[in-house]
């Protein structure tokens, strides 16, 4: 299935061949590959969990590969630090924004390669330094500030300016542009292309599909930890990208058994979960949208979209600054995760490690937690009842451990996942909030999870299940609103909710699908 | 060397007194003493306490030669560190006298460095413990000894008296020696474990009372007879010391007086009107066992 | 990951900056006003020289708190190294200075291994540190204070003057320069606040974090050395018993000095003010002695004391509003 | 965050390696048994009732106090004030015991409240540490520090520094009674324990505890009061403290706010530690914590019994200490 590679004109800056990494036995990367031209700017596309940020990480040293071998301006490339590779002329911006909030925005772009005077610091310079950078893309604030006191578009430009700064050869941005607007974008482009002029090769990792056309040279396609194609940009349409992206032959648009969801629900039987207008932080604009008991709807978008933080303010764990709620028909505003659970929502985090599990504690103990109130008379828990709910649901979900005394930290991350799922199920709740159920996920443990779901909902429980997966919406909902920079962009029912209107809605916004207006 | 500061006869003086710690009743019956003295004869008393810091006291007294005293009294935490306090008064034209414990004779002498020493003998105190308990014991006893804080001059003293006072005494032997902090809890604590590690001993030499009366708790906790099976002796003579004795739980203490009041202030004028000083002035201290236990015990603090 | 600084108002912003050495005036004027002698040439020089130790294990604290650990070791160090110093001090002056410093080194080398080797916690790992020097010290002294030579020149480090200024004085004047230096003026004092600030974000920028780490707890050890080498020349004994409770005295200057406990933010001027006006409070109170008010002043101090810390962290908690958890 | 492990260079995953899992997993009772062996063959008599009795009054006290800490920790904080607040009881029940506060009616009632006031109050102020920390969001450490410094000069203000002695058999119960030949505050010790695991285990409040201590973000989204939960804990440190104090001064029949409890934050804390509880929060064993006080009691009688100035005993506490607490680096590593 491997493309073969369209020669680039000049030796390469940088080759990786067979790159291996897995994380405590799960595999992040598998034989990757990757080869970038000198002067050149090259898309690293792949869905969440690809392995496209494990590929940098461990070509900047921040984690060690298993196996592989990279050549960097010629050169065998062994680095163990992300200080080494800055030093071998690799500078990065991490997906994440990895800047140091309280000190100074000077600071923040110069932090490891002050400018001196006799040895010491030369403020002047530095400030000096800080404000050329910023003013290349056109931003002018006071480099002295804390940067945590600057919105968090500048914070990402600073970023990318300590990454311009260093005088590198190779620059890497993973999702450099997930919390910048359009202007802000175009500003970046045309750094980019001033500092390809110079011969910088860029490395640009985005969900945002058009961005990848108006920059970009060549691409490359990751799946599961594989490189599944690379090539020039123009030669691959952007349907085809993200067919391939997806591992589907579009031309096939059939789709039986390609994921496990059960025939439709019938139709929602009354309203459980209304959201109108909704507004909070700086991701979630305006966001509408309504789910009916015994309806499973999706809720698509790239990543940055604002999924997360909408389904976390419907949650209570993150405030509501505009708009309204209804629950079960009344107004609703939760403003701590336990009065929602109190009315009946469940919430399955998107991100496992740092809001789902307690890793020390059995997997017991984690499929009870929000149950355990249920499950206490006089403060001391049931543990028969407990013992005998755990036991039923580790039956129904398959999930596989030891014994239920199992630490879950010992567990794949699947069946991690399943224990969470089982942590909302067995409070039968009202609704469920799934933020990406089967992200990181092996795909034996996808099918059962998405077959669960459906059944789920055929029991009269309202999902709203948030996904990147195109199958997983298409074929897992009854109806989908897609998010686009935290406005609900499009509603798609019945034969609107089809992967070329999805496709189009995530990557134009409302395109000739029926414009979701709310008035 | 430069002669002692001198100090002209007033009938009222602001005087210093720079106390070592507060954390025991000794002190704090010593700290009072020289209040209520002060206030009996309308003198004004600049009162510091360096919590058991030799360096802190060391500043506290150059906070008093800052505020100009006619004298301090000072009641050394340690014998070496509080020598540039005593240096600083002397230069300072400030007269200093020595309480209850004294500084290192090397380095700083008395009439000429400071006026002089006032206090009980801690050799002396450890010799009269040994003594009576060589005669109580016929010159036959295995002593597990409780010694005070380790480095106080005190805790030295009192193990070199009491050691010369039984060296007559072949059959008498320290089984075990270990430091109970001049502390109650402490001091049981210590004797509980030494007694246990040591079934054969028949006394106990306590530095202080306050260990004393822990160590009869010991005892008994031990299941042995205080007084009985076992010998225990110390010194101070507080309350709960002499009603242990009158009670014949402890064997008898040798009084060290913390009422420093009276003989301090009294030198001081003595002092100011010209007289010469002995170099080391000794309280004679009393000796408490069960024959006059009963009749002092109302004076004891 | 990032901070939200927008909430402070500017007045708040300016009690966090100038606070101490606002209030530092205050209570020298108070005591003016209040008390003879006290702005008397002999009070704040003597002054100067005893509170010239703390200072000086406060500035490795303000290092310590700044790049976001805590050094519970420093007042058992620092004992240890004045036993240290008083017996090498009939050698000389500079080798007493060397011994007692080395010692001091020595014992924050430890921790820095501790902490970024076996991964121990910072309270744990200089627990543990306490301890040992607490321990080594008595051994060494054979628990009790250990002389130093007056035949040497050792004991100027401590009673001598230079220019009318104690000489222990001069040593933290200069210390804390450098520290200002290093802080502000050197790549090292941004990375100590960059690692403070968010050790995971520095890595991810390039920072060294653990040799960081490792070089500020060698720094305050070595600070605590030097306390020790003023201690032992001072009071003209090396003191295996003395350094109770510096620690906390330190770490109090250095929050009150409006040092982010969770690091990432802090001064070392107004650590300095922090450890002043900290040392200020004993020498009033014995002032106000002299007043013939306050009885067993002792333990009015430490409540004193308390309520002040209380009063300063909460300010500064609402400084920091939700920031303030690590 | 995730990754924050992953970048550790030196954190191994010792967790696979079997030696030190086990060591990880018992270490505190290896080295307890190592301890007995040792006293067996060096010790003079050591081997009889007298001596367990010796160590067991001696410990209760610190294992009374550990097992607040214990459960603190486990919520990932520290409670540096418990010294401070064992004074503060300590202090107060002679206070009322002799009716200084105010006067008793009947000596029953004396007793009665002598018991209960003073760790109430205790309590109380252990509950404000917890509300400094919950409230203003201030580290635990520091929240802690201002009762570790106030705390004691409370106490020392309140009973002016004297020493309090006091004669009375009912409240010296606590320290001095036996039941069926056992020292009273040994059972009241082992009923803290035996308390206190069963409610780690068996109760909402434990896995709250060990949920807010593993992952206090996850925590809070499964619908945990977070911030109760931690109030509750510093609230029970306090109280174990205040009855910590009650003990030791029924020892002594008598009361000094100068050296109550003295430095036992630092024992509590090594304890812990010791006893294989993750300072890190979210693992607690409070039968490791048991262990962990036997072991430092024991370390303190070995080394009085045989002689050992203090000087070395410290020195051998922090190496002590250091081992325990890195072998459970291994486990932490995940
Ligand atoms: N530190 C880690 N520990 C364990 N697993 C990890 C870690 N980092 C990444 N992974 C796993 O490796 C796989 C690839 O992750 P990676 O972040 O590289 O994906 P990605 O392509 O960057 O996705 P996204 O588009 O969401 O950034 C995922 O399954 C992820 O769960
Ligand atoms: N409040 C939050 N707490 C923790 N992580 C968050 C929070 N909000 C967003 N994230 C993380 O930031 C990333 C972007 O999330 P965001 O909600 O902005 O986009 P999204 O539509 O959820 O995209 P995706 O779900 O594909 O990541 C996600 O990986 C999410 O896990
Ligand atoms: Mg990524
Ligand atoms: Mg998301």
């Amino acid at each position: 299935m491997f493309q073969r590679q369209t020669p680039t004109p000049t030796p390469p800056l940088l080759v990786m061949r067979g790159i291996d990494k897995s994380f405590g036995g799960s595999p992040a990367l598998r034989g990757a590959e990757f080869t970038l031209g000198r002067g050149e700017v090259h898309a690293l596309i792949g869905q969440n969990g690809a392995g496209k940020s494990t590929l940098i990480k461990v070509l900047t040293g921040y984690h060690r590969r298993d196996a592989g071998l990279v050549e960097f301006d010629g050169q065998p490339f062994e680095v163990h630090s992300p200080h080494a590779a800055q030093a071998a002329g690799i500078s990065t911006i991490y997906q994440e924004i990895n800047l140091v909030g309280l000190r100074s925005v000077a600071e923040n772009i110069c932090l490891g390669r002050e400018p001196r005077r006799f040895g010491l610091l030369d403020w002047r310079a530095m400030h000096a330094e800080a404000r050329r950078l910023l003013g290349r893309f056109s931003i002018d604030v006071d480099v002295r500030r804390p940067l945590g006191s600057l919105p968090t578009a500048t914070q990402q430009m600073v970023a990318i300016a300590r990454a311009i700064g260093f005088k590198a050869k190779l620059v890497i941005m993973d999702e450099p542009t997930s919390s910048l607007d359009d202007r802000e974008v175009e500003v970046l482009f045309d750094v980019i292309r001033q500092i390809r002029a110079d011969g910088v090769s860029v490395v640009f990792v985005s969900h945002k599909l058009d961005e990848l056309y108006a920059v970009c040279d060549r691409v490359t396609i990751m799946r599961d930890g594989t490189t599944v194609r690379s090539g020039p940009m123009s030669e691959i349409g952007k349907l085809e990208l993200v067919a391939t992206m997806l591992g589907r032959e579009l031309t096939a648009v059939a789709r039986q058994g390609a994921t496990a969801f059960g025939a439709k629900a019938a139709h929602a039987a009354g309203e459980v979960l209304a959201v109108d207008q909704l507004a909070a932080g700086p991701r979630v604009r305006d966001v509408s949208l309504a789910v009916g008991a015994g309806e499973i709807v999706g809720m698509a978008g790239l990543l940055g979209a604002g999924r997360t933080e909408t389904v976390r303010v419907v949650f209570g764990a993150d405030p509501a600054a505009g708009g309204s709620m209804r629950y079960g028909g009344q107004p609703f505003r939760p403003t701590e995760p336990a009065d929602a659970i109190a009315r009946g929502i469940g919430f399955c985090t998107e991100d496992r490690k740092i809001e789902g599990i307690v890793p020390e504690l059995s997997v017991r103990e984690n499929l009870t937690l929000a149950l355990l109130p249920h499950l206490t008379k006089a403060g001391i828990v049931d543990e028969a009842e407990q013992r005998r709910i755990v036991e039923r649901f580790i039956q129904r979900l398959g999930v596989k451990c030891q014994s239920p005394e199992q630490p879950i930290r010992e567990l794949s991350g699947g069946n991690q996942q399943k224990v969470l799922l089982a942590r909302w199920l067995c409070m039968n709740p009202k609704l469920l909030i799934l933020d990406e159920p089967t992200r990181g996920i092996d795909v034996g443990a996808k099918a059962e999870i998405q077959a669960l779901i459906g059944e789920l909902a055929k029991d009269g429980l309202a999902v709203l299940m948030v996904s990147s997966e195109v199958e997983e919406i298409i074929e897992g909902s009854d109806r989908a609103y897609v998010l686009r920079d935290g406005q609900t962009v499009a509603e798609l029912t019945g034969q609107d909710l089809n992967e070329t209107e999805l496709l189009a809605a995530m990557a134009h916004g409302a395109h000739d699908s029926r414009e979701y207006g709310h008035g | 060397a430069q002669e002692l500061p001198k100090l002209e006869p007033k009938d009222s003086y602001k005087v210093g007194f720079a106390q070592t710690e507060s954390n025991n009743p000794w002190r704090i019956a010593q700290t009072k003493s020289m209040q209520d003295e002060a206030q009996k004869r309308g003198w004004q008393l600049v009162y510091t306490d360096a919590a058991g810091s030799a360096a802190k006291q060391v500043a506290d007294v150059n906070s008093m030669i800052a505020q100009g005293v006619d004298a301090i009294f000072l009641a050394p935490r340690e014998e070496k560190p509080l020598i540039p306090a005593v240096m600083a008064a002397k230069r300072a034209g400030i007269p200093v006298i020595l309480l209850d414990r004294s500084v290192d004779p090397s380095l700083a002498e008395a009439g000429r460095d400071y006026v002089t020493f006032i206090g009980s003998d801690f050799i002396e105190e450890g010799r009269r413990a040994g003594e009576w308990l060589a005669q109580t014991t016929g010159g036959k006893a295995k002593i597990i000894e409780l010694q005070g804080t380790t480095g106080s001059s005190p805790a030295n003293d009192r193990a070199k008296g009491f050691a010369d006072a039984i060296q007559a005494h072949p059959e008498m032997e320290v089984v075990a020696s270990q430091s109970g902090d001049f502390a109650r809890d402490k001091g049981r604590q210590v004797a509980e474990t030494l007694l246990q590690a040591h079934p054969d001993a028949t006394a106990i030499y306590a530095h202080n009372d306050e260990m004393a009366v822990g160590a009869i708790a010991a005892v008994e906790a031990a299941g042995k007879v205080p007084g009985k099976d076992i010998t225990i002796v110390s010194i101070d003579g507080t309350r709960d010391a002499l009603q242990a004795i009158i009670d014949g739980k402890l064997g008898a203490t040798v009084e060290c007086s913390p009422f420093f009041g009276p003989v301090a202030y009294d030198t001081l004028v003595k002092y100011a009107n010209g007289e010469t000083i002995p170099p080391k002035i000794i309280n004679e201290d009393r000796f408490f066992d069960a024959s006059n236990a009963q009749e002092l015990i109302a004076e004891a603090y | 990951m990032t901070t939200s600084l927008t909430s402070r108002t500017p007045l708040l912003v300016l009690v966090g900056r100038y606070g101490v050495i606002a209030a530092l005036l205050l209570l020298i004027l108070f005591g003016w006003a209040r008390y003879d002698n006290f702005l008397g040439s002999y009070n704040i020089l003597s002054f100067l020289r005893y509170t010239s130790m703390f200072a000086l294990v406060a500035l490795g604290m303000a290092f310590v708190i700044m790049s976001g650990g805590i050094d519970l070791s420093v007042g058992a160090v620092a004992a240890m190294s004045s036993v240290v110093a008083a017996l090498a001090s009939p050698y000389g002056l500079i080798p007493g200075l060397l011994a007692g410093a080395a010692a001091g080194l020595v014992a924050g080398i430890l921790n820095g291994i501790l902490i970024t080797r076996l991964n121990i916690v910072p309270f744990i790992a200089t627990l543990a540190t306490m301890l040992a020097a607490g321990g080594t010290g008595l051994l060494l002294a054979g628990n009790q204070s250990v002389s130093v030579s007056y035949d040497t020149a050792f004991v100027e480090l401590g009673q001598g003057d230079l220019l009318g200024f104690p000489v222990p004085a001069w040593i933290a004047a200069i210390a804390y320069v450098l520290g200002s230096i290093i802080l502000n003026l050197t790549a090292f004092g941004r990375s100590v606040l960059a690692v403070g600030g968010s050790e995971d974000a520095s890595r991810m920028m390039g920072l060294p974090a653990d040799r960081v780490k490792f070089l500020v707890y060698a720094g305050s050890g070595l600070l605590a050395g030097l306390a020790g080498v003023i201690l032992a020349a001072q009071f003209g004994a090396g003191q295996p018993i003395e350094g109770v409770g510096w620690e906390l005295f330190a770490i109090a200057a250095v929050v009150v000095g409006g040092t982010l406990l969770t690091g990432g933010k802090g001064s070392v001027e107004s650590t300095l003010a922090g450890a002043l006006l900290l040392g200020l409070i004993f020498n009033i109170l014995n002032f106000e002695n002299g007043l013939g008010w306050i009885s067993l002043s002792a333990y009015w101090q430490s409540v004193i004391r308390g309520l002040f810390l209380l009063l300063v962290v909460i300010l500064q908690a609402k400084l920091v509003g939700r920031d303030a958890t690590g | 965050m995730a990754d924050a492990s992953i970048a550790r260079p030196a954190a191994p995953a010792r967790t696979s390696d079997g030696l030190g899992q086990l060591l990880a997993r018992h270490g505190a009772l290896v080295g307890l048994v190592l301890l007995v062996l040792f006293n067996l063959a060096f010790t003079p008599n050591f081997v009889s009732w007298q001596t367990l009795n010796v160590n067991l009054t001696q410990v209760a006290a610190i294992v009374i106090v550990a097992v607040g800490m214990t459960l603190v920790i486990a919520t990932g904080g520290i409670d540096l004030s418990v010294g401070s607040l064992m004074a503060i009881s300590g202090a107060l029940a002679p206070l009322i015991l002799l009716g200084q506060i105010l006067p008793m009616p009947h000596p029953l009632l004396a007793v009665a409240l002598a018991f209960v006031l003073p760790v109430l109050v205790a309590g109380a102020f252990g509950w404000f540490n917890g509300f400094l920390i919950t409230r203003y969001r201030i580290q635990p450490i520091v929240a802690t520090l201002v009762l570790f410094i106030a705390g004691r000069g409370i106490a020392q203000v309140v009973t002016n520094g004297n020493l309090q002695v006091f004669r009375n058999p009912e409240f010296q119960v606590i320290g001095l009674g036996r039941l069926f030949g056992i020292p009273v505050q040994v059972i009241l010790m082992l009923i803290l324990v035996a308390g206190a695991a069963w409610m780690l285990r068996r109760t909402l409040f434990g896995r709250q505890i060990l949920a807010v201590g593993g992952n206090e973000q996850a925590a809070r989204l499964a619908g945990i009061p977070v911030a109760s939960v931690k109030r509750r804990v510093y609230l029970i440190s306090g109280l174990c403290a205040g009855l910590a104090g009650l003990v030791v001064i029924a020892i002594n029949s008598a009361s000094d706010a100068n050296l109550i409890g003295l430095g036992m934050e630092l024992d509590a804390i090594a304890a812990v530690a010791v006893g294989g509880t993750l300072l890190a929060g979210g693992r607690a064993s409070i039968t490791g914590t048991l262990l962990g006080a036997l072991i430092i009691q024991l370390v303190r009688y070995t080394l009085l019994a045989n002689g050992v100035p203090d000087s070395a005993a410290l020195v051998a506490k922090a190496g002590l200490i250091v081992l325990a607490v890195w072998l459970q680096q291994g486990r932490k590593s995940t």
